[in-house]
């Protein structure tokens, strides 16, 4: 029987600092010692371990197609962050994992899709984004919009992608920020406000989202009033899993453990689901 | 299987014989309270109807344990292991082991620690004969008397046990002792007063909603006794800590009770006050095990009842939910 | 693990005890630099943590290194009076009068926390003090709070 | 015994309080459903107050609800109660104007088996300290006895002292029962639940204990009442609480404080004098009794 808490030891390869405000993020690049891969679907996330320290889930942040390595952005935030970021490259770190779905990328196929990010909440749906980027895949999908929302320009993470982003055929990305900044020439404003602003083919359109709680429950209520079915609408949900495979009873909303059930969940499903996150 | 006679005279015989090779696990006196402990002379162990005030859970799922160590790959802590034999383990606590085996070993992944544990363990089981002040394994629809959750199940007939052995762990035990085989007989013990089963039987949702969790939770301390001395309870947190200069995880128990037991790095939690975090008890118990596993995960041990400092009751709670149910 | 750990202390003749020393940083710490400029020679046995006030020394810290395994703690601050935030070894002082108590009542030697008010200008009483603490802690063997 | 008449003289008190609406709330006694215990009861209607339970089994100590209940909260105060609250006052905790103390002279409390409940084998303060309205018991009507406890174990040497300790934590499963039944232990993070800085030990199991105990006793040291919570709602019987008593004993000894007496004195270790006595420091003096070498 495979013991699902054992982890395997990785090395980190290079450290990417994202933000140049004081919301810390880093992007961590990170390979299997033993030579192996870790395959995942856009949606899953992995347990990271620093030794002596702890253990904390993080969702992948690249693409599923790499498969030399994987990256995960981190915010300096509690006992693991704190450790994890006074690592540099060479440094080893542990993982296990993949764990949780994954986001419904064939149902989603011939749709059009709405990506909705607030701060690091893109970080999980990247792996989507360049899933769906890939030259073999982009032709299934239609238009590809992204509203990309962060406090201010500082808070943007993987800002160099977003030119090669925006060049791939029917990509649209609208930038904000909180509160208006010189030199900015995105819009400015809250998501659930400026969603109402895009075109979107309403009966053709995936919308996913993620970000701070109060964001997923802004937005998702506007996307509903603008006629987005339920189950059309998908969020990632966080929650503090110990063991990742449904046994340490601390993840769960209602029945469903976010940890096997999730952590990718429609609206749908959420409404059926206590209030509990 | 086949049904033995173990006259009681012959008892410390067996037991020492056991201890030989196994490391036995009985309920003995420590000061005051029985407990299962492991016990190494045979007239330590006390077999009557008394309950204990922890479950054996603690055999099978250690409050602490030590799960790998962090070298140049990742050790499994290899715990020795020890063949056990659980002794006297009353039916409450045998169904409720059903209960955990259920969540660590069924679905997509195995809990492989709880497993071999599980696997080196022989439980003994005893018949019950009256509940005790706070039990309620009768409105559970449980048959105190009579469980086959274990490798073997005693009953007392007076200056005998009969033993009906349930499987080759059990049988193992019993080998070359020339025990006199008794005729199986012609209906398993039962109890005599069972009642009705109590369950929450309702939506979720609705439950979640429509119960006045603010007041049924008003009285509760927080303490968590409840949690840990439960027969069913299984929530886990690892703690890693350096021993000796090497890297070590730990599993131990943790408790939904606590403020800290969902508590984001980032400070949000999602079970804030103990109103959710009672919430989060009960129905975790009667609602969410048995929507994944088919097991309500309460056995009426009724050791929560009898332990919990502010004379919370698990059981008038159940039915104070079903009657609001039933009245809205 | 533990019960190795102990074997190894016991066969190794030269077991040296381990103390871990609180200083506040006004007085205290700066005695043992004057101890260390004038080199004057005191134990090597101890390991100097150095805190802004000895009211700043929670007593979890002095229970903690116990726990932990330090064969001794010792604790120094400013002489009563000299505080430099005016009060903080006063309030100290009530604390380790008491926690020095309850170590006892749990069967701790009273002889392995050590308290002392060493001033800035007293390097010599500093390395004296060491000594002392040194060759108390030494007299009781490592410590056994756990019982292992 | 006069239960009965001090049972009635509550309940009528209560019955006005609630009828004239001067509170939302009464911290009370109920009887419970297992074994008949007291158990404690929110009381909000007038036409409750008949579930209303007075006799020697009502050993809750009711201070603690009143941290979650600031304002327009009446208790029922047993004399270990009403030092809580005291002490609550004394560290700012509660405003004595929000609280309606209805204060009852007690004779002390039994355990399951009959016997003097823990705290009450050795109370010393039968009357409340501080009450707005006193429930009195007529048959004894005793003076606050303030004698010095006399099952110290001051003189057992220093192995016995750490056998014992040592015992205790063996039975501890860290349930922190006591610790949320403690009326002293309000700390919106205990030091046991932090990770940063984290406070267990390395060593999970008896070194975590051992840190817990330790900790909390010397948290408590000088502000315990005395009520017995701890012993009496710990599921496995530990008895810490001798640790604490005997610290305690030594704040009054040392510093002249008795927790849970007056309001208005500073406990004893949030206030000082220029000559406390320096017992047990290198170079201070020696004390044999307890703190020698």
């Amino acid at each position: 029987m495979n013991n699902p808490y054992l982890p395997q030891k990785a090395e980190i390869m290079e450290v990417i600092q994202e933000t140049t405000s004081d919301l810390d993020i880093k992007t961590y690049r990170v390979k299997l010692l033993d030579g192996g891969t870790i395959s995942f679907m856009p949606g899953q996330f992995i347990e990271l371990s620093i030794p002596g320290v702890g253990e904390a889930p993080f969702g992948f942040a690249s693409s599923p197609l790499d498969t030399g390595y994987i990256e995960l952005s981190i915010k300096r935030v509690g006992l693991v962050t704190e450790a994890l970021h006074s690592l540099k490259a060479g440094s080893k770190i542990w993982l296990r994992g993949p764990f949780g779905n994954t986001f419904p990328v064939k149902e989603m196929e011939g749709s059009n899709i709405l990506i909705i990010a607030g701060g690091l909440g893109l970080a999980p749906l990247r792996p989507l984004i360049l899933y769906m980027f890939d030259e073999r895949n982009r032709c299934k999908y239609g238009d590809v919009q992204m509203l990309l929302a962060a406090r201010s320009t500082g808070d943007f993470i993987y800002r160099r992608e977003f030119e090669a982003w925006e060049r791939i055929m029917d990509t649209n990305i609208i930038k904000t920020i909180d509160r208006p900044e010189e030199g900015w020439n995105g819009k400015v404003g809250f998501p659930h406000i400026l969603v109402g602003e895009i075109e979107i083919d309403i009966p053709n359109t995936y919308a996913v989202l993620c970000g701070p709680p109060i964001m997923i429950k802004s937005v998702s209520s506007r996307l509903l009033e603008m006629g987005i079915p339920k189950f059309k609408i998908l969020t990632t949900l966080e929650m503090r899993m110990t063991c990742g495979v449904g046994k340490c009873g601390k993840c769960n909303i209602g029945h469903q453990y976010v940890c096997i059930d999730g952590p990718v969940f429609s609206m749908a499903q959420l409404a059926e689901m206590p209030a509990e996150y | 299987m086949a049904h033995v006679v173990v006259p009681k005279n012959r008892l410390n015989e067996l037991l020492e014989g056991w201890m030989k090779n196994y490391r036995v696990v009985a309920p003995h006196r420590n000061g005051k309270a029985l407990v299962f402990e492991e016990v190494k002379k045979a007239s330590d162990v006390i077999l009557n109807d008394e309950i204990t005030y922890k479950s054996p859970k603690e055999y099978l799922f250690p409050q602490v344990e030590k799960i790998m160590t962090f070298g140049d790959g990742v050790e499994p802590e290899s715990t020795e292991v020890r063949k056990t034999i659980v002794l006297g383990v009353k039916t409450c606590d045998l169904e409720a082991l059903k209960v955990m085996t259920a969540v660590f070993t069924k679905g997509k992944y195995t809990d492989t620690y709880f497993e071999k544990n599980l696997n080196n363990t022989v439980l003994i089981g005893l018949g019950c004969r009256a509940e005790k002040p706070g039990c309620f394994c009768n409105a559970r629809g449980l048959n105190k008397a009579h469980s086959q959750a274990c490798d073997m199940f005693l009953t007392d007939s007076g200056d005998e046990y009969m033993a009906e052995i349930l499987t080759c762990k059990g049988e193992e035990l019993l080998e070359g002792l020339q025990l006199e085989e008794a005729p199986s007989p012609a209906a398993i013990p039962q109890d005599d007063n069972q009642a009705g089963v109590l369950e929450i039987d309702g939506e979720e949702n609705v439950i979640f909603n429509k119960t006045d969790w603010a007041s049924i939770s008003e009285k509760c301390l927080g303490c968590g006794t409840c949690t840990f001395i439960c027969p069913t309870c299984h929530c886990f947190e690892f703690k890693d800590t350096v021993l000796e200069g090497v890297p070590v995880r730990y599993r131990c128990w943790d408790s939904c009770m606590y403020p800290k037991f969902t508590i984001h790095a980032s400070g949000h939690n999602p079970r804030a006050s103990k109103k959710e975090r009672y919430r989060q008890r009960i129905m975790h118990k009667y609602l969410y095990v048995k929507q994944n596993f088919g097991y309500t995960a309460c056995t009426g041990c009724g050791r929560c009842i009898r332990s919990c400092p502010a004379g919370m009751n698990i059981k008038s709670v159940v039915t104070e939910i079903m009657e609001n149910l039933k009245n809205s | 693990m533990m019960e190795q750990t102990r074997r190894k202390m016991e066969c190794n003749t030269a077991w040296e005890p381990k103390i871990v020393a609180f200083l506040c940083n006004w007085c205290s710490y700066a005695g043992a630099d004057l101890a260390g400029t004038s080199r004057i020679q005191y134990p090597p046995n101890i390991r100097i943590i150095r805190l802004p006030c000895s009211g700043r020394i929670n007593p979890l810290y002095i229970i903690k290194a116990l726990v932990e395994g330090a064969d001794g703690v010792m604790v120094s601050g400013c002489h009563p009076g000299d505080c430099h935030y005016l009060s903080g070894n006063m309030y100290a002082r009530r604390r380790f009068t008491i926690l020095k108590k309850l170590l006892a009542t749990a069967g701790m030697e009273p002889d392995r926390v050590q308290f002392t008010w060493v001033s800035a200008s007293e390097g010599s009483r500093f390395a004296a003090v060491v000594d002392e603490v040194v060759g108390k802690v030494r007299k009781l063997g490592p410590n056994r709070i756990k019982g292992v | 015994m006069n239960f009965e008449k001090q049972r009635n003289e509550i309940a009528a008190i209560c019955n006005t309080l609630l009828g004239e609406g001067r509170v939302k709330v009464i911290l009370g006694f109920t009887c419970g459903e297992y074994e008949g215990n007291a158990i404690p009861f929110f009381l909000r209607k007038r036409e409750d107050v008949d579930k209303l339970k007075w006799d020697d089994t009502c050993t809750p100590n009711l201070a603690r609800y009143l941290m979650e209940k600031k304002e327009g909260a009446a208790v029922i105060a047993k004399a270990c109660d009403a030092r809580a609250i005291v002490m609550y006052m004394a560290e700012n905790q509660i405003n004595r104007d929000n609280v309606y103390i209805i204060g009852v002279e007690c004779e002390g409390m039994k355990d399951k088996d009959g016997m003097p409940a823990p705290g009450c084998r050795e109370c010393r303060v039968k009357i409340p300290p501080v009450f707005d309205i006193l429930v009195k018991n007529e048959e004894t009507g005793k003076q606050n006895n303030i004698a010095t406890d006399t099952s110290q174990n001051g003189e057992a040497d220093l192995s016995e002292k750490l056998k014992r300790f040592q015992n205790e934590i063996k039975k501890c499963i860290l349930c922190y029962s006591c610790r949320q039944a403690c009326y002293g232990c309000y700390c919106e993070s205990c030091f046991m639940d932090r990770n940063i800085p984290n406070w267990l030990s390395s060593e999970l199991d008896t070194g975590s204990k051992m840190m817990f105990h330790l900790g909390r006793a010397m948290h408590l040291a000088g502000r315990c009442v005395e009520c017995g919570a701890c012993e009496r709602v710990c599921p496995s019987g530990v008895d810490i609480r001798y640790l604490i008593k005997e610290i305690t004993g030594f704040c009054e000894e040392l510093y002249g404080y008795q927790a849970g007496v007056n309001a208005n004195d500073i406990p004893a270790l949030l206030s000082f004098k220029q000559n406390d006595r320096e017992v047990g420091f290198v170079g201070g003096e020696e004390d044999g009794s307890c703190c020698g070498t």
